[in-house]
């Protein structure tokens, strides 16, 4: 019969080649888009994203600015607690206002969205990016990359972050400040997840298909960017979502130290701390930004496990 | 207490100030266990080195007895003193450069041994020493001491040009001026006695070792303060402390706000206790919205000042003009509200608060609460500065929402305020250095006793100002004619006399305008239901007089 | 009663670009004491049918009737045919490495499958581990079973698999390919082991594989499938001596032999596997199939052919049943 | 065929050892497992050793150190003249288009996030292919291994145990290497895809000169594609040489032994044979028996096979070497 | 491992240092002066130089950082004269404010440190491990929804308000216990556990959110493994299927992040703390920091660096035995 001939290819085989090779991400999109919940996802933010950036209209519309102290709608006898019910909320103001000073609280919690938004957003994917990147490569090199690494960690989780920033002030006063947020909450708060990664990527490396990759002369740099992330993404998407609640709250307490935007500028983290004491008597101030950020959470939450089960091949299925 | 505190333009028709006649709960019954909710420990029970509200209250009612002593009541009777372990109220000679006090007969340690007058003259003696800093320097500035002592600790005592001790139950204090009023003075800590044998330099302060109607069972520093009675204690020798608890537990751990929330739920325990410090201007709705809880409020007038500071040596505010400019553009009563409005703050129209003009207060320039904004521009155009100008305002983190209602005033007249808002630790520094401090930042002051002296020198002498570490004269005022005045005032016998020149002063500063008074502060405390006997002094910044605190009933 | 009647299993994946249909319709049974030999092409269903009798498909439809001692398991609550997993029915996988879990021992491994069914101690359990894995020919076991899948090698950790699914004495055995990483030597004792207890007692064994030697070594009966569906079934020494569905034949030309004469080729069926996604029409080998080359007929391509009888114990799916005899 | 006399050798390998760590027993460590000890080949370009032996006796632990996947504990590899045991992993990775490793376990070594089209392109990148050539490489491999351009969109857990063992085989052949290490490339298939997938071996070596250490345990297909054979026991070559010398006239009795095991896809001739039964139990690299590690199973041992290690020395025709103290001529 | 313990131990010892060096620097680039606050209200140059000089913070910081560090070795002697205090090994100097060794300080605050953090960790990891474990179990069902509305509410409000609510309906309308009080296990084990119920559970639902949710996306994929196919195919229960065979590898995430938040919580949780009244370490932090009490923070910010370095080096060493491949390295 045949002695080892050409092995014969057949023709019909080759029907699929004229389609265009779908890349994971690609494919990952489009099982994303047939997912309705990720959508809801998607929608909340960029609903909050809109928001805030036509917050200067929107405000030009009901009247009222972030700044803008309204003292009529207080009452200063009861502590400065908003006028009328709910929190103050009328035709003036169409969400209520804070308490002590007046301010509108619809107007806040627009304008405190642009910085909160933007401040969480962009310190979440500068403290991934750092974080996973130093994490995967400690994880994978091992060695004295890895001791260098994971002492420069140590340092940095035990570092006095808290007399650091207030030390901080002195020397940068006129810094911009929320590129100083993003960046002093990004260089304390990496160290967490680039550990977590860290640990699984010593766990993947000892991987069959690792080796694999090894032999097959592709370079470090590859092998941590398609053999390991890729196994990494589940983790690193529930680290971004569940790090906004916490990049928000430490927004407002760095704002607290002094390092963080200057009053009266408003931030959503700042409004939820200071309106959490008035939870009893004006729950309205409080309910307001605890949704607006629990609903960014949610949609992000929601938005992340359809992403995870997008990129995941197997669905998830055993 | 109501009186004073009425008169100020703002109305306290709702009757926020503590109700009644100032005394909330009665007559307390003796026994019982007091319980005090802390954020925080002593910072010094030292009786040298206590010189902070309401430590000294504290102290000076429970634990050490001084010469002379104020009264335990609400309002003006307050402010009268009377004899403590002293006899009298001293005896002036000397064209009142020398006083000469006596003690009392069987005053006793916690231990029962004898209290002495050395044990006087040596805490006198320990507050020039700088192991012990921190306590009131009165005694520093007024006796005849060397220059260069550097009190007892390494053996040097002081001789009798400074203090004499003929017996064991006389004292005599030699002063380098005639000071009138020193009869007040020796009611600060640092006219307790503290016996020799018992030094434990800055130890001291984990024990002072008591002459006050308790004594120190434990101590856990933070933690927790327990006083029992002191058995050695005579009340027969004291006219002003009742001491009704048996015992008194002091819990340093609790934050501010659930002490709040604790003392407004009411349960257990807490219905036998009190608040150490303020209640938080947050918790303020909580608590006047709520009648029952409302009626457990202690607030009164606590006579200090808060201003707003302009530093006067550097341009813009170099120019009288900008600062009345901005004295007529604040909304007072705005900033009110941002302190916790009438229920916290009152507002203030001068410096010297009420206690120290006779119990009313002084309206000097008669601004409406909510400024006068014409005035203001006016004032702005007269300084050549109606196009407006950009300067910073440092307060603590704390006081966002102040910096915020100054901002919002002082745009009106085109003045852009950046706001420094930074950790309270560095407030301080930052304000007192020269090269540091911004245009504006907000400050108080307190009297120590109701004495014009303990006042307008620590603010305005431009004698005490220095580049770094300036503590006092914060607005850097300096006006050679106002120092000149205070140095006469201090030498006046009569303190009739040296309180209406006081008055006369504080007019003449507010002329200048070196800072903006804002509010006289409140201080607002809740106590248990089950306490009787609270009520503000008007002395220790408005705290709850501990002397005759207790409770209502006793299981 | 025989052990194992499986009737029409179909079982289907939904993937992205569409319907694998991966077993289409097929039937067979065990007996006690009996093994049934499946081969097939790779890729031709035989681990997807073993997977689906022991009821391990998630995300996949599964149709059909499994029937094990007259029990249906196929819609049967899960946790009867739990109980039966492992205890009755063993599965030792094809892949050994990734079935086996790597952060546990092989010990624990195995002795927790025995603690769960026989509630025996911890301590009894793993001295069955133990005893299990010198069975299966692991030197020093009681050591071995401390380590590790990682520290295996490939043949040990698919004794490690058979160990497993042997320990708890199982009635029927389903074995994937359990022996294609052991040396003729190991396999020889292993297989020897499978026919210990079959006689002894009475084990039903379905054994996959690909090493026709070891069908003829241990088969009664042979399944042979092709495209998802079985295409010949006979007793071992009839498929051998008598195949009659040309893949059958195809398969038993390409066996590279010992006695070969040096530098001839291995013969390899032409063509490529059919496609899951969109099958040939009719019978799945006509593309590759040289009956079919030569006559070519309308019922190739008309609808799959069915298993026919060719006599009582031997059944093939072709449609030239005269020509291939 | 190749002799002596052949061309430079592609591979040398000399004195391979692998002792990995032992686990701890209680708080007693006990030395390490001598998985591979003192192994010697060469391998010439266009050569195919075939590498057979006991299940656990070091053959995939070779392989893996072959290509470096494993740092050897003791001995060298030279290939192409480099030591690769002492290279860097950046310097290693130049060379590594040209040594390449097939698994033995497919599933394992196959990323579950990556698409088949991925997998086998990997590789071709490392070598720095244009990315349109890469897919027309990639689905030329594809339909060479027998499997069909539609599944290059799945997923490895979409593939049958021998399809999963064909994408490692379309990876490793991918770059068109100089050596392949193939541990059982062709055991999860069917004997006429295993025919396919030797006949591709076989034109990729006739046609591109690749060298081939073919490790497996079917001595059929070992027999078709070797030229030389290595029979390993315990951590060490116990017989190497010819294949057809091997074949014929096994030397060493483990040798022996295993070609007697061999099953026969006749269910007849399987029942008629007879086959030669190692007695004793299987030996483990952590505890080897003292001397020859073959003797307390070896039906010919003696005095001295107890006590002296016998050494690789020739013994017969074609270089073939032995390691026993009484080998069968 | 002794070698590795060895070197991790000088690591720390070194990280520790480095700790120390850059809190010194810090405290030096400070605004706050503590000799200024020290003096207390209205205190004239002269004599806060002499305050300043009394507390030994007029000489250059590298001598005054030489002075700290030998001290905590070697002790040191406070003040002069007669009132002079040593203190001894471990010293970390004296507070400012209470005169205390701050060692004693520290150790004394501690225990209610302690009992919070491991008292909310077990419950964290309770919640966080279970509802993980059941949101994988129901993926995308309404009980998975509902856990993470659950979980990330609770993440999303601050942790007052959590602490507020709890003791609101505990305490106040429910009155099933009284307001919490610190109480010693050693004092009273029931009273101690019931009065720290709330801070636990306070603590836990603020940190839980992040287990729970790594939890569940860590089991969803672990149970896609073919080798919990195996573990079905055994027979195990459902259960011990996912609570054993899924959750393993999760755990690899969950420990590094118990590690860093339990080491962090050692040093105390300010926030929760202060809320319930507890003696801990956070809460003398706070105070100490208002109040510029240099040596005290100090020493706090060294026992947080010591507990944050150690738990991670124990977690380093859990890592080998949860996944026993990270032994290799
Ligand atoms: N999860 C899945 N999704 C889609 N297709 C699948 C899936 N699992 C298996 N298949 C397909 O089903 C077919 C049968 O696979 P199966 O594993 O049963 O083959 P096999 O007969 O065991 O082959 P081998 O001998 O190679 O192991 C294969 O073509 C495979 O691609
Ligand atoms: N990572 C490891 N740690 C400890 N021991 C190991 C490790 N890898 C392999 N071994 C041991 O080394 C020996 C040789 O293993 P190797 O995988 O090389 O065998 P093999 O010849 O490939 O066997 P098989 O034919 O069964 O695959 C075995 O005893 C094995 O247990
Ligand atoms: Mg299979
Ligand atoms: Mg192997």
């Amino acid at each position: 019969m045949t002695t080892t001939a050409p092995l014969p290819v057949e023709p019909a085989a080759d029907r699929q080649g004229a389609q265009a090779p779908a890349s994971p991400w690609r494919s990952a999109w489009r099982r994303l888009r047939r997912r309705p919940i990720a959508l809801v996802g998607l929608g909340i933010i960029l609903f909050f994203v809109l928001t805030a950036l036509l917050a200067p209209v929107l405000t030009a519309i009901s009247g009222f600015g972030p700044t803008d102290t309204d003292k009529h709608a207080i009452d200063p006898y009861l502590g400065g607690l908003p006028r009328g019910t709910l929190g103050g909320v009328s035709a003036r103001h169409w969400l209520g206002v804070e308490p002590m000073l007046g301010h509108d609280v619809f107007a806040r919690l627009l304008y405190g969205a642009q910085i909160s938004l933007l401040v969480a957003f962009s310190a979440a994917l500068l403290i991934t990016v750092v974080g996973v990147t130093l994490g995967v490569v400690a994880g994978y090199f091992g060695g004295r990359i890895d001791s260098v690494i994971s002492r420069f960690m140590d340092v940095m989780m035990s570092f006095p972050s808290l007399i650091f920033m207030i030390a901080l002030l002195s020397v940068v006063k006129n810094a911009n400040r929320v590129v100083l947020l993003i960046v002093v909450m990004s260089l304390f708060t990496w160290p967490y997840i680039a550990r977590v990664i860290r640990g699984q990527t010593i766990s993947l490396k000892h991987r069959e298909y690792v080796e694999a990759a090894r032999a097959s002369g592709t370079g470090s740099a590859r092998i941590l960017l398609t053999e390991i992330l890729p196994n990494l993404s589940s983790t690193v998407i529930v680290y971004i979502t569940l790090a906004i609640p916490g990049l928000i709250g430490s927004e407002a307490g760095l704002t607290y130290l002094g390092v963080g935007v200057r009053p009266p500028t408003p931030s959503w983290g700042q409004m939820i701390t200071d309106s959490a004491v008035y939870y009893k008597v004006d729950p309205m101030f409080f309910a307001l930004p605890c949704t607006c950020l629990f609903l960014v959470v949610l949609a992000f939450t929601l938005l992340g496990d359809a992403l995870r089960d997008a990129l995941d091949p197997k669905g998830g299925l055993g | 207490s109501s009186s004073k505190s009425n008169d100020t333009s703002a109305d306290n028709g709702k009757g926020i100030t503590t109700a009644g006649d100032g005394i909330i709960g009665g007559t307390p019954v003796r026994g019982g266990t007091l319980h005090i909710l802390s954020n925080q420990d002593f910072s010094q029970l030292d009786p040298t080195r206590n010189w902070v509200e309401p430590e000294m209250d504290f102290g000076l009612r429970t634990l050490y007895r001084t010469l002379t002593t104020f009264k335990a009541a609400p309002g003006a009777t307050g402010l009268e003193i009377v004899p403590d372990l002293a006899t009298d109220l001293g005896t002036p000679s000397d064209g009142a450069k020398t006083w000469t006090f006596h003690l009392k007969d069987g005053l006793k340690y916690e231990d029962g041994s004898p209290i002495v007058a050395d044990d006087i003259k040596y805490n006198v003696e320990r507050s020039f020493s700088s192991e012990l800093p921190g306590g009131p320097d009165y005694a520093k500035q007024y006796l005849n001491a060397p220059a260069g002592y550097a009190g007892p600790l390494k053996g040097q005592r002081l001789g009798p040009e400074a203090i004499e001790v003929p017996d064991a139950k006389t004292i005599i204090f030699h002063l380098k001026r005639a000071v009138a009023e020193f009869g007040y003075t020796v009611t600060l800590p640092t006219f307790a006695p503290v016996p020799i044998a018992k030094e434990a330099g800055a130890g001291y302060s984990n024990h002072p070792f008591s002459s006050g109607p308790y004594k120190i069972d434990t101590y856990d520093r933070g933690k927790q303060l327990v006083l029992v009675r002191n058995t050695n204690w005579d009340p027969a020798s004291d006219p002003v402390r009742k001491a009704y608890p048996d015992k008194i537990v002091v819990d340093q751990t609790l934050g501010s706000a659930g002490i709040a929330d604790r003392l407004i739920a009411d349960q257990g325990d807490d219905k036998d206790a009190i608040m150490y410090s303020d209640l938080t201007p947050a918790k303020v709705p909580d608590v006047i919205t709520n009648p029952d809880v409302k009626s457990r409020l202690v607030s009164d007038n606590s006579n200090c000042t808060a201003m707003l500071n302009m530093d006067n040596s550097k341009a813009p505010f170099d120019n009288q003009k900008l600062r009345l400019a901005v004295e007529y553009a604040i909304d007072k009563e705005a900033f009110q509200s941002s302190v916790g409005g009438p229920a916290l703050a009152d507002i203030a129209t001068t410096y010297l608060p009420p206690e120290l003009t006779g119990g009313t207060s002084v309206d000097h320039f008669k601004i409406p609460v909510s400024g006068d904004l014409d005035k203001a521009k006016q004032l702005m155009a007269e300084a050549g500065l109606s196009g407006g100008l950009n300067t910073e305002i440092t307060v603590s983190t704390g006081a966002k929402q102040q910096a915020e209602a100054i901002q919002a005033s002082l745009k009106k007249i085109n003045i852009n305020v950046t706001i420094d808002a930074v950790d309270p630790s560095v407030a301080n520094s930052i304000i007192g250095d020269k090269n540091k401090q911004t245009g504006l930042a907000i400050v108080g002051w307190c009297p120590d006793y109701p004495s014009g002296a303990t006042f307008l020198p620590m603010l305005f002498d431009s004698r005490i100002i220095t580049d770094t570490g300036n503590q006092g004269n914060k607005s850097r005022f300096k006006d050679a004619s106002v120092d000149a005045e205070m140095d006469r005032i201090a030498t006046l016998s009569d303190v009739k006399a040296a309180n209406d020149a006081w008055l006369a002063l504080d007019s003449k500063i507010m002329d200048a305008a070196p800072a903006v008074p804002l509010t006289w502060q409140k201080k607002p405390l809740l106590v248990g239901s089950n306490i009787a006997g609270a009520f503000a002094h008007p002395v220790w910044s408005a705290e709850i007089d501990y002397a005759t605190i207790g409770l209502k009933s006793v299981k | 009663m025989t052990l194992l009647e499986v009737r029409d299993l179909a079982v289907e994946f939904n993937t992205a670009e569409g319907l694998v249909q991966a077993v289409k319709g097929v039937d067979f049974s065990v007996g006690r004491g009996r093994t049934l030999g499946l081969v097939g092409e790779s890729g031709s269903g035989k681990s997807v049918t073993s997977l689906a009798v022991m009821g391990l498909h998630r995300g996949a439809r599964v149709t059909g009737s499994v029937k094990f001692e007259g029990t249906e398991l196929i819609g049967a609550p899960d946790e009867d045919v739990r109980k039966l997993r492992g205890r009755r029915i063993a599965m030792i996988f094809q892949d050994a490495l990734t079935a086996l879990h790597p952060y546990f021992t092989i010990g624990d491994q195995i002795a927790e499958a025995h603690r769960e069914h026989f509630g025996s101690s911890y301590r009894e359990s793993w001295a069955r581990a133990v005893e299990a894995l010198g069975e299966v020919g692991i030197p020093e076991p009681a050591r071995r079973a401390g380590e590790h899948p990682h520290q295996f090698s490939g043949g040990m950790r698919q004794r490690a698999m058979i160990a497993l699914a042997l320990s708890c004495e199982p009635e029927l055995i389903i074995a994937d390919e359990p022996t294609t990483a052991l040396d003729v030597t190991v396999q020889a004792q292993v297989l020897d082991l499978l026919m210990k207890l079959k006689d002894e007692r009475g084990l039903g064994i379905i054994m996959i594989t690909h090493d026709l030697g070891v069908i003829a070594r241990v088969a009664d009966e042979v399944l042979v499938m092709y495209g998802g569906a079985a295409v010949e079934q006979a007793s071992a020494d009839t498929l051998f001596s008598a195949p009659r569905h040309p893949y059958t034949r195809g398969l038993l030309d390409s066996l590279p032999r010992l006695d070969a004469p040096e530098g001839e080729a291995l013969r390899a069926i032409p063509g490529s596997p059919p496609s899951l996604l969109s099958p040939p029409a009719g019978c799945a080998f006509h593309p590759r199939c040289a009956v079919y080359a030569a006559d070519p007929q309308d019922a190739c391509v008309a609808a799959r052919p069915p298993l026919r009888l060719i006599d009582a114990a031997h059944r093939s799916a072709c449609v030239h049943q005269e020509v291939t005899a | 065929m190749t002799t002596s006399t052949g061309p430079e050798p592609l591979l040398t390998v000399r004195d391979l050892g692998m002792t990995f760590p032992a686990p701890r027993q209680g708080m007693r460590r006990t030395a390490g497992i001598k998985a591979v000890d003192g192994v010697s080949f060469d391998v010439r370009p266009g050569e195919t050793l075939g590498l057979v032996g006991e299940s656990g006796c070091g053959k995939s632990t070779t392989g893996r150190m072959l290509v470096r996947l494993l740092d050897p504990t003791a001995g060298q590899v030279d290939f192409q003249g480099n030591d690769i045991t002492r290279l860097s992993q950046r310097a290693l990775r130049p060379l590594r288009s040209k040594m390449q490793i097939i698994f033995q376990d497919p599933f394992a070594s196959l990323n579950p996030r990556q698409p088949v089209r991925q997998i086998i392109s990997a590789p071709l990148r490392a070598q720095g292919l244009a990315a349109g050539e890469i897919g027309r490489e990639v689905r030329e491999l594809i339909q060479l291994v027998g499997l069909a351009p539609e599944h290059l969109d799945r997923y490895p857990h979409q593939f049958s145990g021998g399809q999963a063992q064909r994408i490692g085989i379309a990876r490793a052949l991918a770059t068109r290497p100089a050596l392949v290490v193939a541990d059982e490339p062709v055991s999860a298939l069917d004997v006429s895809i295993q025919a396919q997938i030797v006949g591709l071996m076989e034109r990729l070596q006739r046609e591109l000169g690749v060298a081939y250490v073919f490790i497996a345990h079917d001595l059929a297909v070992v027999k078709h594609l070797s030229h030389r054979v290595a029979v390993m026991y315990l951590g060490r070559i116990v017989e190497i040489g010819e294949k057809a010398e091997v074949y014929a006239n096994p030397a060493h009795p483990y040798t022996k032994a295993l070609l007697s095991a061999v099953p026969l896809p006749d269910p007849a001739a399987e029942r008629a044979r007879e086959r030669i039964v190692l007695l004793g139990d299987p030996p483990s690299p952590a505890n080897p028996p003292s001397g020859c590690t073959f003797h307390p199973r070896c039906p010919k041992a003696q005095e001295i096979c107890r006590s002296e290690p016998p050494l690789l020395t020739i013994a017969g025709p074609g270089q073939r070497q032995v390691a026993c103290h009484f080998p069968e001529s | 491992m002794t070698a590795f313990l060895l070197r991790r131990l000088l690591a720390i010892a070194g990280t520790l240092l480095v700790i120390c060096a850059v809190t010194f620097t810090i405290f030096y680039l400070l605004p706050t002066d503590p000799a200024l606050q020290f003096c207390g209200k209205d205190c004239t140059p002269d004599r806060v130089e002499l305050v300043r000089k009394q507390m030994g913070l007029d000489a250059p910081m590298i001598v005054q950082f030489g002075r700290y560090v030998l001290a905590v070795f070697a002790g040191r002697t406070m003040g002069t004269g007669q009132y002079a205090v040593h203190c001894g090994f471990p010293c970390f100097g004296y507070s400012f404010q209470s005169g205390r060794p701050v060692w004693d300080l520290m150790m004394d605050r501690f225990p209610a440190s302690l009992s919070l953090a491991i008292g909310a960790a077990v419950i964290w990891l309770l919640i966080g491990l279970s509802a993980g474990v059941l949101s994988a179990l129901r993926k995308n069902s309404w009980v998975d929804r509902t856990l993470m509305v659950g979980t990330i509410g609770v993440a999303a409000v601050p942790v007052y308000f959590t602490a507020m609510i709890l003791l609101y309906v505990v305490v106040t309308v429910l009155g099933l216990i009284p307001y919490p009080r610190y109480v010693n296990f050693t004092d009273s084990p029931v009273g101690w556990a019931q009065n720290l119920l709330l801070p636990w559970i306070t603590l836990a639902l603020a940190t839980a959110a992040m287990y729970a949710r790594m939890t569940r996306s860590s089991v969803i994929e672990t149970l896609a493994e073919p080798y919990v196919r195996t573990a079905r195919a055994k027979g195990l229960p459902e259960r011990r299927v996912v609570t054993k065979h899924g959750l393993r590898p999760a755990l690899t995430a969950v420990v590094t992040m118990l590690g860093m938040d339990l080491g962090g919580l050692l040093a105390g949780a300010v926030i929760t703390e202060s809320l319930f009244g507890l003696p801990g370490v956070g809460k003398l932090f706070a105070d100490s920091l208002n109040k510029a009490d240099q040596p005290v923070v100090m020493g706090i910010t060294l026992l947080a660096a010591f507990f944050i370095v150690t738990s991670n080096l124990v977690v380093d060493i859990v890592y080998a035995w949860i996944d026993p491949r990270a032994r290799l390295s």
